[in-house]
């Protein structure tokens, strides 16, 4: 299982603050190309990723029991 | 009284005691923007006892501003006054040894570096990402720390770039965002505002009194209302190459081809930016937050309550019902972010 | 214009919405203590647009409050203002919607019956453990909850407690704490402060606008200087024999015997308060933070620019130097937390 | 290693903000014990403790790998 967390307006479009995803592992990619397609994310291209709190790559790999964090761009002030 | 009675209870906390107080009492600070941060972030370092502070917003106090902008009471709204100058009025009394500089004008390439002049640190309580890279290439070309702040929603972020050593705004983001999430666009409360307020000026703190070793070094992400909070270590963001904190650096944001520009169409009470080309569909999906939104292969038209916006495919865009270059970008801004 | 458009921004937030601001507009919120947790709770309720606030505070606005109390101005010190009426004249300037009851006087057993009455919240801006397990009864005997917040240094920790749900107070600690740090006896920073309230407040709004489901549940505790951050499951702390929220409850802190409670000696400039028994070395250690420390076998006493104090064995204090209950109180409470 | 974070005034006390012990294992009383010994804990006893973010008793073991918060009563508002 993956557990994705989605921060600010992703929440919105996603119509959740988080989902769990029952992969054994996929690379950041291919996770991001899956969550525009499955959750109308509009800004998923722009978001960051972090991995276990850490900044991840576009070929970084995701693995069960991790938690991805997804960070679109927030500009409010 | 002694002067430094006031701050008692701050000399007590150890990493700062005396000699901390004393730096803090001698150093400048600026602040881009006036609006939720940055009128908090001015309130706390008034009432920390900095040395100085330069605060610059181009806006003036609006009704839906006093949900939370600190500074900011009724009378302001019913005046109008600019926030720059509402914000010194009242950081004056709460403590008149600050020395404030309100500047009402808008900060861009061109008076960037007026206002960075001895400035010791910049603190960003911007609402849009023209601004912020623009404003990253200044911190890296002049060599002053800036911390990065951001909020809607429940969410906030913070992260504290220091030139020539942490990953830059454009490391971090790699794309420059075609839309940032703004207040205007999903809403915020309060605590989230004063979370990244918090961050913010504890960072400040920090580099103020010199204590370096105790930054946070990660970027913090949180959301207030779903109990998240998240510390990320953004050190592989770092990028050699990149243009603005890299070897060759050539500070692209700076650079007068890479800048929106704003002129007044005579007699048509229309103001026409040029900036970013967007991707009408996810254009007119986002408009819709804002008033009516009506579209053709050409271009795209939001009409709200005051004003008209049409947008066109080759980046330029209208706004009808102001002669005003300030509250133009104004509204832009809060559409796009 | 409309009253809600002022909202607008937080209405905007999906979680509340309209229903949620009108749910919010018809609760009333008791906070009990006006110092640097209580001004900022209130502004940002007030900001929020709730129904009614009741303000209860026994202090004056001092020199000192002004590096951490957002609400107080250079003025209020010269005018000696006390806290709470500073706070109702500067919220009403912000938003003249929202009703506030101002009450100069101490929150005890006595009074907080009256205080809670049409209650939804009651908000923790407190000094002082006596008050807080006071508080804590209080919360289950009238079935109200409450938030817990409390800051020294760089630190703070928030919990929110919910009766006949959560663990209560008694539960966590356990042992009542002989001290507790105060900003006085450590110091402080701003962003401290202003951290716990942001969590106190948006907790505060779950509660307010019925989304209990998002309530954090676990006890949140922050180091800002040295970027700790934790949430604590707590869950195992209830205690099914809790004297506060057992079965059997009978609410000890409300009952005479184990009140701190005071008297002026006539004639004498002096005030009496009867407390707990101080361990006399631990007692002795902890007082020389705030003045020259003597001690023999029978009490310990400790000698300020303006006031004398002696802890006698037998758990009574002489404040010497006053005939005010309330700064006799102010000052015991700020040595021993 | 077990990995020790005091808050608040702990950290004056033990005149630094974390420590980390060469343990393998420790019940939660005998872990108070040997910080009040060792680092001149004034209010151990009357501090919370938590093992990897839980609230811990008394009789709960510590074990190499963990991270322990102590938490004393703070009262400062």
């Amino acid at each position: 299982m993956i557990n994705i967390l989605f921060f600010a307006q992703m929440q919105e479009e996603a119509g959740k603050e988080k989902i769990d995803l029952d992969i054994e592992k996929i690379k950041v990619k291919d996770l991001k190309e899956y969550l525009r397609n499955h959750y109308n994310l509009s800004q998923i291209n722009e978001s960051m990723i972090a991995i276990n709190e850490a900044y991840a790559l576009e070929t970084d790999e995701v693995k069960a029991g991790d938690t991805v964090a997804i960070i679109p761009p927030v500009s409010g002030g | 009284m002694d002067k430094m009675d006031r701050y008692h209870r701050q000399i007590l906390f150890q990493p700062i005691g005396q000699s901390g107080q004393e730096k803090l009492m001698n150093k400048h600070v600026l602040i881009v923007g006036c609006g939720a941060l940055g009128s908090s972030i001015a309130e706390m370092l008034t009432r920390s006892g900095i040395g100085k502070l330069t605060l610059v917003d181009r806006d003036y106090v609006d009704l839906t501003n006093l949900q939370r902008q600190h500074l900011f009471v009724e009378d302001d709204v019913k005046n109008q006054i600019p926030k720059a100058i509402a914000a010194k009025e009242a950081l004056e009394r709460i403590n008149h040894h600050v020395k404030i500089a309100a500047h009402v004008i808008d900060a861009n390439p061109d008076t960037f570096p007026q206002l960075v002049r001895d400035v010791d640190l910049i603190m960003d309580a911007t609402d849009n990402f023209d601004i912020r890279f623009i404003l990253n290439d200044i911190s890296q070309k002049y060599n002053i720390p800036w911390i990065f702040g951001a909020c809607v929603g429940s969410s906030g972020m913070s992260y504290t770039i220091i030139p020539k050593q942490t990953p830059c705004l454009d490391c971090l983001l790699k794309v420059t965002p075609m839309f940032g999430a703004t207040c205007d666009s999903v809403g915020v409360i309060g605590p989230a505002v004063q979370m990244v307020v918090s961050h913010q000026v504890t960072e400040a703190m920090k580099l103020l009194v010199e204590a370096d070793m105790q930054l946070r070094s990660k970027l913090v992400i949180f959301d207030l209302w779903h109990n998240q909070f998240q510390m990320i270590d953004v050190t592989r963001a770092k990028t050699s190459s990149c243009p603005s904190c890299g070897k060759n650096a050539n500070y692209p944001f700076l650079q007068y081809e890479n800048q929106a520009k704003t002129e007044v169409l005579c007699g048509r009470d229309t103001v026409q930016i040029r900036g970013k080309s967007y991707d009408f569909s996810l254009l007119a999906r986002r408009l819709q937050n804002f008033g009516d939104v009506t579209e053709n292969p050409f271009l795209v038209s939001v009409k709200t309550k005051n004003v008209r916006l049409v947008f066109f495919k080759d980046g330029r865009t209208f706004v009808h019902g102001t002669n005003s270059i300030e509250e133009a970008k104004r509204i832009y801004y809060q559409m796009v972010g």
